[in-house]
């Protein structure tokens, strides 16, 4: 497998080409229990609205809008889906954000665990293009924002 | 393409110019490198590293302020530096301004002139100041730095900005512009060259514009200095920068071309050692210009380098070059036309132009496309450039930039044409 | 002489450190050059030289704008280079801001303060804004870029400039200093070590009596950096400034270290690329501390060469270089004090100093004695060393300074010494 | 004859320590007649007042004031006793003041030419020390100054 497609694997072209849980829902604007951020890459230009909805101490769902490379946008799908479908709390999201984080800032040292982040730990490849990593971190980061609102 | 392609003069031979520049042998990603990032940064060739580390390592001293060995000769070399960069724009010594860099020239004019608004500097200056309604003229293509020093200055005195649009093909809409400048109008700034375009501007038509109601004239050479001849005392400009970094020089340094009655009317920006008369623990008094505005040690390696830079860039000729560079942008036109879903950003038929293309792929972020074409070894510049009201002009948020200097080859051309042909088809698109 | 002398280190071996100074290898009117003038600006070792050029020649490219390889790389070598500056004065890399040098350090903060006193910037800005009546300190003794750019902002806002005087030995005058710094005082702007005195100034009282009144303390370290170990958050300064280029690096660069608040509250000073988050025709939005400050292309190859300096001087320890440069300042005051006509500039008993003195030589102008001493082949200083103020105090327009690196040793004391006796004589006076 | 030896000439120190046409008139403030020049050197803070005597279109007399390097003060007295001994014109003042330029800023190439510049020949050596032109330089430019005020 060439550098490249280690980067593009098939899952985040996928995801990049059909988004999960994008759009945000215009009837549910911020409650008490839904947080929203805005996120920007100033370099591109790419940017993302990311909305966290929270029931007591467990992320219950997310939400997307955005645009951007395939990168960062496969990275909001993947990041949604993840999120939305354990059930997560709010500390264990803020561990898996961290967790996310060193990974992506180890230059290809640390793998991330497919079992934990699911079709996200596709992402690992990104590691290696150090300035590719803010593409990959721009939902998370957003996510991090989101759930502090929320 | 309209560009003069001087007929009288043999070819320049890119080929045996990539000889001297060291980090182009190199293979990147497996791939021999192809730099099309010139209008980023360019690369320096040997001769410009050489004059900087000579310096270095056999006249350095601190300048003007010495009255030993070193320090003298290295106030010469410093100073003739200074010489040899005028002449390359067809100025005098004396109306050369070192800056670190175009940025810091476009702010240190748009700060003396808010200075000379709040009433500083000799009586002179009061033709300089800005008043509220007063007009500052500037262009809807202009890198970030020709914009916000002006978005400031406009806030601070309580001055108009206005913008000349552009036409879709990239052209400045000179007509609007014909409208635009007017009686209120006291400063035009414009670049000679956009660095997402790469179509020369009108800059004597621009500057008959503004001279017709006296208004000051400010030119961005960034993307014009290293390409074409540029001869600024016959163009007219009241002022205009240049960045060394981009021009085969270090970094750290640029010029500030200016009229004398200009520079001489332009209170201090920078204040400092080496820019004055007289100082008291009260006051100061300050040196004509240029030292006026050279404040503190200045960068002195870097523009021995320059020098350097510009002897290199003159025995080429710059007719040459901008012939050589004008020959590639023909070729890297019709190439990327060609491919399915390229669109190009600027592209007016017969503009004279620089070795420069931005282009949109369709359905791929320039980021994506970027990242293709590095994986073959091919260094291409994403993102908006410094331009981000440009590319909103044009409905993108980012684009893909390649652009040429004088050591690049159609060959390099071909690597690009031949990699972007892939890039839809990689992303599935 | 109170210079921690740490008795566990062996002494630096200079004559063995001169041999990475390619510069000083070389006969200056017949005599081997002996290098006393690191104070306008010092030497570079090979490490710096080969740092710099390293990089031109393999990973050049300009920074945070690409996603190509070299780009990459470079962004890396820089961002590194960063945290390798900052972690040298005790710092993180977010409390470091590239600059050109100290001169333009100094005026970014002066000119941040004036814009947010004319109502720029964040809410936070507001409590840097300045009024009429507040008052900005600094000190008699100041090089001028810690004095003008203060005169400007006292013009521009109405604030107004008092100055902590001086003794005759050239130490500051703390009683005076207390009384001064008082509620109206919101700045005190003081060098760590004055480039004409060379005595330590007692930063930590400085920074206590400001804090004392709530006062933001700016500091210049120009003179301490290359000299003596420097941990500015632990000395509580607010910012501080420095010039690679008088630290064994290259012209060109310079850092701003600021406490992150007082960054924060800072509204922006140079405005262009790479600095902003989003920009229209209309109005731009800035990024936080550092990029806030930094418009435009960054000197990426002088940055990476000031953090191979601050590795160098690193590697050979800052204690071991502070107890060598006192070792010769000892020397040298001991044999300048005995010649004839000799008058020492600040020559307090027992104040902690760094290698540097300045003096006058009776019925010598010092342009001929430095001219005297420069053809035996030593390079010292002569003039008001952008110090006029502090020349004043002395009653002289201008002083002879010899001033030392780690590289220097007692043979280039000694010459200095033994050249220094014959002034006199030879001007027949 | 060391290059030192070149640049400070006996005739210089002479100069220096006996200054000619040191002083000016209290009582004689500007006239018609006469023209007077302050002109500083910023990096040493030397500075000079001269003042010129004007005739119709001969310069009669030069006074001066002033601090500075020896080169400096024995400039301005050697170009005093010049200017006064020989009365000459405006025109030829200034002709005799570019010539001087000219032999300063030729690193060394030009001589002075005895007849014509009299003791101020000997400051010839100057012009191989680039550092030292403004200071031999700084009462000619004084009087070109004063000249073109009377
Ligand atoms: C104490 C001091 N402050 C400030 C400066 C100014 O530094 P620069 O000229 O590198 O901007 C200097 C050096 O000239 C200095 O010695
Ligand atoms: C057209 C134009 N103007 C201004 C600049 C700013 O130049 P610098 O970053 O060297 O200050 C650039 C380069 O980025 C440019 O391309």
């Amino acid at each position: 497998m060439s550098d490249l497609d280690a980067l593009y694997r098939e899952l985040i072209l996928d995801h990049w080409k059909h988004p999960q849980h994008f759009g945000l829902a215009e009837e549910q604007a911020d409650s008490g229990h839904s947080g929203t951020s805005h996120q920007r890459n100033p370099v591109c230009g790419d940017e993302i609205t990311l909305r966290a909805f929270v029931d007591g101490e467990t992320v219950t769902d997310v939400q997307w809008e955005g645009r951007g490379c395939s990168i960062s946008q496969a990275s909001a799908s993947m990041l949604s889906d993840l999120v939305a479908e354990e059930g997560l709390s709010r500390a264990e999201t803020v561990t898996l954000i961290e967790g996310f984080r060193e990974a992506l800032r180890s230059r290809g040292q640390l793998e991330l665990d497919e079992d934990v982040y699911g079709d996200a730990a596709a992402l690992s490849g990104v590691s290696k293009f150090s300035a590719r990593v803010k593409c990959a971190m721009l939902a998370w980061v957003a996510l991090e924002d989101a759930i502090a609102k929320a | 393409m309209t560009s003069p392609t001087p007929t009288a003069l043999p070819a320049l031979d890119a080929a045996k110019l990539r000889e001297d520049f060291p980090i182009l042998h190199q293979q990147v990603n497996g791939h021999p490198l192809v730099y099309l990032d010139s209008g980023a940064t360019s690369q320096r060739p040997l001769p410009v590293l050489d004059a900087e580390r000579d310096f270095l390592e056999h006249a350095n001293a601190a300048v003007h302020r010495g009255a030993h060995t070193l320090a003298a000769e290295a106030t010469e070399l410093f100073e003739d530096a200074r010489a040899t960069v005028a002449g390359f724009v067809g100025a005098r010594p004396e109306h050369l301004v070192w800056t670190s860099g175009a940025t810091m020239g476009l702010n240190l004019v748009a700060y003396s002139i808010g200075n000379a608004s709040a009433g500083a500097g000799a009586p002179a200056s009061a033709r300089l100041a800005l008043r509220p309604g007063d007009e500052i003229v500037t262009t809807a293509i202009e890198h970030h730095a020709n914009l916000l020093p002006w978005q400031e200055l406009a806030a601070r005195t309580g001055a108009v900005l206005r913008h000349i649009p552009a036409h879709d093909d990239g052209t400045l809409d000179m007509d609007a512009a014909a409208d635009l400048i007017g009686q209120r109008t006291r400063i035009v700034a414009f670049t000679h060259v956009s660095n997402v375009l790469g179509i020369v501007n009108p800059a004597a038509d621009l500057v008959a514009l503004a001279r017709r109601v006296g208004a000051l004239t400010v030119m961005d050479a960034c993307q014009s200095a290293p390409h074409l001849p540029l001869d600024l005392p016959a163009l007219g400009v009241d002022l205009a920068v240049f960045s060394g970094h981009k021009m085969l020089g270090p970094y750290g340094v640029g010029g500030l071309y200016g009229r004398s009655d200009v520079l001489e009317a332009m209170p201090p920006f920078l204040t400092g050692g080496s820019m004055i008369t007289t100082v008291t623990l009260e006051r100061a008094e300050y040196l004509p210009p240029p030292q006026r505005f050279e404040a503190g040690t200045q960068p002195i390696g870097p523009a021995i380098g320059l020098a350097a830079a510009v002897r290199y860039l003159d025995a080429v000729g710059l007719d040459r070059i901008h012939a050589h560079e004008g020959m590639l942008a023909e070729r890297m036109r019709a190439g990327l036309a060609e491919i399915p879903g390229i669109r190009l950003l600027g592209d007016a038929p017969g503009a004279e132009r620089v070795g420069l293309w931005s282009f949109d792929v369709e359905g791929v972020h320039a980021h994506d496309a970027g990242q293709f074409l590095d994986a073959r070894g091919i260094a291409v510049r994403v993102g908006h450039h410094c331009a981000a009201p440009l590319h909103a002009r044009y409905g993108v948020t980012a684009s893909v930039r390649a652009s040429t200097a004088l050591h690049n080859t159609l060959d390099d051309v071909d690597a690009l044409l031949d990699a972007a042909s892939g890039i839809r088809p990689y992303f599935g698109v």
